[in-house]
């Protein structure tokens, strides 16, 4: 939007980034280079549905998925340039990790993936046809058994019992957590940056970062036509910078290591002076499932073009949920 | 047809075609393109199948409340008189005229857990029903009103003084007389909610298999890039809504051939 | 009515009061109450909530965004719509019944069916006439041009619906009797035809109005999501209420029903009264009343 | 027996439809209620069917007293000006609806439908729905609805009010002749003074709520009981200080003896078939109509210009100007 | 000069509305255009008047060519049964309609305006709305209306039609009154035989689409061309073959001279007014009609059940039966 204003940057994001990006906007527009610099207009919605959007004609300057290869896509139709990953955070822009969001005082007591197939838990998470953050959590619960040790065989039938416990596939991750704020499910899975701004937000509810997770990396990238490049590059650069990593860690994201960003007390963590606890065990798709490319073929592929479906959509689709 | 309408008639076709009629033909081409497979799959898929299942049985529950309770709104509008009737008469077109997603929004305030009653109709079927009760509502009311506006007393006159009781006179006199329109308006209250959406955004929870109504499963299948999938749901849908237009079309026609 | 007789009048009493107590009642649960919340829940903490909101630049653009597509859908359903009417009734044409009948689809369309069947066609990279709309500059789906198709699409048969019968009742003899006087065709639509119809316009543009205010899901298929300068009223309620801003949510809403409410009741004011107020009928009916068989 | 209306008063609010009402509508006969529009006709007849209530006063219908009954008790049938019939239903379900509320047993329905339906000449139209009829084969049908339940007393209210006048003299004889056949007590509203005339045995005259003479055509015609009455039933014309019929204005083409009669100029001459219809201006300037046969007008050698001295009749009906209505 | 019609014909579909119709309608004069419903009446006058077009034949307005001219340009008043006021405009603005329509300037449009509301006796209502109108008051109104554009011709489609009997009476008389003040060429379109007869010119009478016949009143009731006019234009009975009207039968009591005239007995006296309407029952079981008058009946000493002989009286218009339609 806002093509009659020369400086201002077009933005398309995954769902929960609305408001870190306020924040950051704010921010910015206090630096030198984001001076005169407007936001007008930004999009936020399910990953892989803002993804397409930006595929089938609407306009953005700078996209922030919430995994790689709803970038992917928008490489291969030529809207970002082939070497976006091209630079020190490998196109990333923020990071999380999967927990699990539980009822204030956590009456069911979840702690970790198995409790989640017990039976009086019934289970909260996005649709993985449109939302980022479901594959996150699908690919975090899958590596969880992995990572126990099981087998592929062992994780498809932990994957089965799961999906028999979700009560609900809301489009987007943020579409999950009003589900669940407004009622349905003990437990959800989402990002803890969500988590910490709904207790920001004044939601009562806890969370649980269990023992083995996932680590997201958000990409982002100015696209190829973008209208304002230069000002959304300058964005971009904003946003990985130190400064920008600790606007976002005080929006409950895990600051990237190449930043450099100083700690922060993070309200609405569940500590906020120790907000990013690390797991025993913190899977990422690039060491554990092969990176992306592989990965989303391998277990979310919904075999539409023919190609073999995917592990975990397979499973899925068994349980009439797509 | 003189030169100038037959211009007016043609810019009005256009329009029309480009809003609304090709628009609509898109769907239907788009569902068509991978063949009747495409229907196949999308409708063999449980969580579409139990979401036109769930919509279907709330639109047809909703009406055939609506019948009733319409009818009666439409007979106290018209035939009692007391204070305060014209709030009741301009009360019935709030559901018409408000945003389907601030309906959802109000029936929330009262029915959810925060509201004052104490139940929490939120993420339940119940919540789907009176979502779509209170959108359909003006339906029935507003074709049964006019008729009975229209129906001379004189016939009910003519019916008392041949030896009917009230009720049989209402039983076989006005009812008779009324049933047309009450159909017209049940068509248009099932097509309305068959097709609702704004007002269960906020109030049904969208859960599959459970609260998950048809528009949702369009919206889901569009926002997940299955764009084939939802244009086979939605030329389902579609097909309803015509008989629908079909249905009030012919009762009205014959309402107008009685005379 | 006036002359309500006896045997249809004086119903027993029990049967009367339980009617108007159930219909009381039923619209009280499901209309009245839920929608007086909306005002409460919206002045809770006095006008705090409404200032609030009203100072957030998003809002005010959403419901200025609003205002705008509502008043340019309904300034072409007005034209689109008399016109119409006037085709439907005054001219026989082939297919007119199927048209007259198609118009009113756009009532009992999902809206998110009518944004997917808009996107299909408009889309600038897959849409029908999408790409070539957008290389001449044209951009529709993610545009304000789509956000209006979008609520033209809804509110497309009211003005039609209200203004159709009347022009039916009126009949064409005031219009031939202009033509016997010497007035031209453009002379007698808008001396004759047009104040002839003027009321049902103005229902058909107040409920227009309301509707287009209102529209929702197929805005939101259309718009993409975007906040800001597309974003319409509407939706801003959604992605408030659902970022756990209630406040706004509820104040925007409460403004949406506000005007809503208004459009009603100037059309309750507008419209003719009913029969009960009006002299008996069956006196004043007699000398027009002329038998055709 | 009879119809016996004793004291009978109506409101409206404030508006008095009817005011102490007495009178009787004897068994067998038909009876016309006349007055102009907004005399209280329908009233009257509504409250005798039992579809309105009387303020004051008591209803016996052949001898039961009625006051208090629902119209369904009654047993009385009552047509409608504009017909009032059950669109939805055949012309043989209509005219069977009040057999089949009382359950009388099907072929017995079949036989009696039928045989009305020949008596109003509708038989070939039994399968019809009445907006399939014309406007009289409809007033012939709802006849037939109300007599179907063979009623005590037969009530129409304006039966023909809605039809054009080719098919409403039509129907009046024929309703005189189902009258002479069927012999029901039938009381007729109208407003049509030659309606009430050609039709009628008796004729009660109403006006603003109150009889103002009840009597045989002839007795009402030559003996008015008030200007009104005089007034409403024929057409009259003023002759020196007097109202008069027009046919009873006596023209002469010289100066009679004594006062010698009122002398004047034909203004206009009109012959409607055997009759020849005169527009006289007086020499004091005012109109005067006469009527006459066209036999009587060539014989005088009358036209238009000629001069004539004019007389009332011996024995004419007349009524001072003054209190005219 | 007047009104021209030269063979024309007019079909809607199949049915032939007009076939083949000339006529001349003549200039000043009030022409009533007389027929039973479905004649084509309207069709030929909705012709005349440019508001339909013909298939054939051309119509020719005072010498002016108008077969092809559009409504707006032919200057004809149309005056429509149903009145087809302005229902949002009031009185004065009705009339001043056509006026405005041609720009004429303001003064003169009051002016004119005041004359005609005066003319049609509507001056104190000219800012009422149409609908707190009578509807004798709206017909006027119309009337004035169509007038003021001062048209060639002025073209009335039943004008009274729509009106209760009382009004149509007077508002006959005035029309008649008003064309012999305005002289404009008028034609007025009726099914009713006594109007035409009453306030016409001349008649012109049309069947199914052709001209029966065009006369006077006289010649029309004297003389009629065929059966259908003379059944249509007043009362017709049969009597030994011939048909006749009723105030033709001559009444006997007893049997005249040769033949003797045609024996029965009287079955039914009615007096309307004046007249005695006698129903015979001859001794074949003809019913037989006979109007006379009152006095003439009296003198006969006539009542029900008398023995008659009837006769055609010498000189009456009578039609063999055979050929009735
Ligand atoms: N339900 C009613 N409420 C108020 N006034 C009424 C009602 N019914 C009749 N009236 C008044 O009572 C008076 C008599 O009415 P009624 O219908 O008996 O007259 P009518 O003699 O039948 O006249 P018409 O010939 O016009 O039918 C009228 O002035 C009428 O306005
Ligand atoms: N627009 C039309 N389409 C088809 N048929 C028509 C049309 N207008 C008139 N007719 C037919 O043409 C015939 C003559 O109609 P017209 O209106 O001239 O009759 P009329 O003599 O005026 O009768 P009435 O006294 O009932 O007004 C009728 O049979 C009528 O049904
Ligand atoms: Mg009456
Ligand atoms: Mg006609
Ligand atoms: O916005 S999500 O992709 O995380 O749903």
């Amino acid at each position: 939007g806002g093509d009659e204003d020369e400086n201002n940057v077009s933005v398309v994001g995954f769902s929960v980034l609305e408001s870190a990006y306020d924040d950051l906007f704010t921010a910015f527009g206090d630096t030198d280079e984001g001076d005169g610099i407007s936001f007008n207009g930004p999009s936020y919605g399910a990953s892989g549905e803002q993804s397409r959007g930006v595929a089938d004609g609407q306009p953005a300057d700078l996209v922030h998925f919430s995994l790689e290869p709803d970038m992917t896509r928008l490489v291969d139709a030529g809207i970002v340039a082939e070497d976006w990953k091209d630079n020190d955070s490998t196109g990333i822009c923020s990071q999380s990790v999967v927990v699990m969001i539980v009822k204030k005082d956590n009456p069911k007591d979840i702690q970790g993936w198995q409790d989640l197939v017990r039976d009086d838990v019934s289970i909260v998470t996005p649709n993985p046809a449109s939302s980022g953050s479901a594959k996150w959590n699908l690919l975090a619960a899958y590596g969880s058994v992995i990572a126990d040790n099981g087998s592929d065989e062992d994780a498809k039938t932990y994957m089965q019992e799961f999906f028999q416990h979700v009560a609900a596939l809301p489009d987007s991750g943020r579409d999950a957590t009003t589900a669940f704020t407004s009622g349905t499910g003990d437990v959800l899975l989402s990002y803890e940056n969500e988590a910490i701004l709904a207790r920001q937000g004044g939601q009562d509810f806890d969370y649980v970062v269990p023992d083995t997770t996932l680590l997201i990396e958000n990409p982002c990238a100015v696209t190829e036509d973008a209208e304002n490049a230069d000002a959304a590059q300058a964005f971009l650069d904003f946003e990985k910078s130190a400064a920008g990593q600790e606007v976002l860690a005080a929006d409950g994201y895990r600051p990237l290591e190449s930043a450099g960003a100083s700690a922060v007390t993070v309200e609405g963590a569940t500590n906020p002076d120790d907000p990013f606890p690390a797991p025993t065990t913190l899977l990422t798709v690039d060491g554990d499932f092969g990176g992306w490319a592989e990965a989303d073929d391998a277990y979310f592929n919904d075999g539409e073009d023919g190609e073999p479906v995917g592990v975990i959509a397979e499973i899925q689709s068994q349980f009439g949920t797509s | 047809m003189t030169p100038g309408s037959t211009l007016g008639l043609g810019i009005g076709l256009l329009w029309f075609s480009l809003l609304v009629l090709i628009p609509l033909s898109a769907i239907v081409v788009e569902a068509s393109g991978g063949g009747l497979d495409t229907y196949k799959n999308a409708l063999t898929n449980d969580q579409t199948f139990n979401a036109l299942k769930i919509t279907v049985i709330a639109a047809l529950v909703t009406t055939a409340i609506n019948m009733v309770m319409g009818t009666t709104i439409a007979w106290v509008l018209v035939r009692d008189r007391f204070r305060g009737k014209a709030l009741l008469d301009l009360i019935i077109d709030i559901p018409f005229a408000m945003p389907t997603i601030v309906a959802g929004l109000v029936l929330l305030a009262l029915y959810g857990s925060q509201g004052p009653l104490g139940t929490s109709f939120e993420n339940t079927r119940m919540a789907v029903f009176l979502a779509i009760a209170f959108v359909t509502l003006p339906f029935v009311v507003r074709t049964v009103q006019p008729v009975l506006e229209e129906m001379e007393t004189e016939v009910e006159d003519a019916a008392a003084s041949l030896g009917a009781s009230r009720f049989t006179t209402f039983r076989r006199i006005v009812l008779p007389t009324l049933v047309p329109a009450i159909f017209a308006g049940a068509a248009l209250s099932f097509a309305r909610g068959i097709s609702e959406y704004g007002s269960l955004v906020l109030l049904s929870g969208n859960l599959p298999n459970k609260t998950e109504v048809s528009s949702f499963r369009v919206a889901s299948l569009l926002e997940g890039g299955s764009r084939a999938s939802a244009a086979a749901v939605a030329t389902l849908m579609l097909l309803v809504a015509l008989i629908a237009i079909v249905a009030l079309d012919v009762t009205q026609r014959r309402l107008a051939r009685r005379g | 009515m006036a002359n309500a007789s006896r045997a249809v009048g004086n119903r027993s009493a029990a049967v009367t009061w339980t009617l108007r107590v159930v219909v009381v009642v039923y619209l009280f649960m499901i209309v009245a109450w839920p929608t007086g919340l909306v005002a409460q829940n919206t002045f809770a903490n006095g006008l705090d909530g409404l200032k609030t909101a009203l100072s957030d630049p998003d809002v005010t653009h959403s419901l200025w965004l609003t205002v705008r597509v509502a008043l340019i859908a309904v300034a072409i359903n007005l034209v689109f719509g008399v016109g119409m009417s006037l085709l439907l009734v005054r001219y026989r044409f082939p297919g007119k019944r199927i048209l007259s009948a198609l118009i009113d689809l756009p009532l009992s369309v999902s809206p998110i069916v009518v944004g997917l069947a808009l996107v299909l066609v408009y889309n600038p990279r897959y849409g029908w006439f999408g790409e070539t709309l957008s290389d001449n500059g044209i951009d529709v789906v993610f545009a304000t041009p789509g956000i209006v198709m979008a609520t033209c699409f809804v509110a497309l048969p009211l003005v039609v619906r209200e203004v159709v019968p009347v022009l039916e009742e009126m009949g064409d003899e005031q219009e031939q009797a202009a033509r016997s006087l010497g007035a031209n065709g453009r002379q007698t639509f808008w001396r004759i035809t047009l104040p002839g119809i003027r009321w049902a316009i103005v229902y058909g543009v107040v409920l227009s109005l309301a509707r287009s205010l209102g529209e929702f899901g197929a805005v939101k298929i259309v718009a993409g999501k975007s906040i800001g300068d597309k974003e319409t009223a509407t939706l801003l309620v959604q992605r408030e209420y659902q970022n756990f801003n209630q406040d706004t949510a509820y104040s925007v809403s409460f403004l949406l029903v506000l005007a809503a409410v208004l459009c009603l009741v100037v059309v309750a004011i507008l419209r003719p009264k009913p029969e009960s107020q009006r002299p008996a009928r069956r006196k004043q009916a007699r000398p027009l009343v002329k038998e055709s068989t | 027996m009879s119809i016996e209306i004793k004291n009978l008063s109506k409101r409206f609010g404030d508006f008095v439809a009817l005011e102490d009402v007495t009178v009787s509508l004897p068994t067998g006969q038909l009876t016309a209620l006349l007055g102009p529009s907004g005399g209280g006709k329908s009233t009257l007849l509504r409250i005798i069917a039992g579809l309105d209530s009387a303020d004051e006063g008591s209803v016996t219908i052949e001898g039961v007293e009625a006051t208090h009954l629902p119209p369904q008790k009654r047993n009385v049938g009552f047509v409608f000006q504009h017909y009032a019939v059950f669109k939805h239903m055949t012309v043989a379900k209509n005219v069977a609806f009040g057999l089949e509320i009382r359950k009388r047993p099907k072929p017995e329905i079949v036989e009696r439908v039928d045989e009305l339906l020949k008596l109003v000449h509708l038989s070939q139209f039994s399968h019809r729905l009445p907006s399939q009829l014309s406007g009289g084969q409809r007033q012939r049908m709802a006849l037939a609805r109300a007599l179907a339940v063979e009623p005590t007393v037969l009530l129409l209210d304006e039966p023909f009010g809605a039809l054009d006048a080719k098919v409403r003299k039509e129907l009046r004889d024929w309703l005189r002749r189902l009258h002479d056949e069927v012999h029901v007590t039938t009381v007729f509203v109208t407003h049509d003074q030659e309606e009430a005339l050609e039709v009628a045995d008796e004729i009660v005259v109403i006006n603003e709520g109150r009889i103002e003479q009840v009597g045989t055509p002839d007795q009402l015609y030559d003996e008015p009981a008030n200007p009104f009455v005089m007034g409403f039933l024929g057409d009259v014309t003023h002759l020196d200080g007097v109202q008069l019929r027009p046919h009873d204005v006596e023209v002469a083409v010289e100066p009679g003896l004594g006062k010698g009669g009122v002398p004047g100029r034909i203004t206009r001459v009109l012959r409607v078939g055997f009759e020849v219809r005169l527009t006289v201006e007086t020499d004091a300037g005012d109109d005067v109509r006469v009527e006459m046969t066209r036999t009587h007008a060539r014989n005088l050698g009358l036209a238009e210009g000629s001069r004539v001295w004019l007389t009332a009749a011996s024995g004419a009906t007349t009524v001072p100007v003054l209190a005219a209505v």
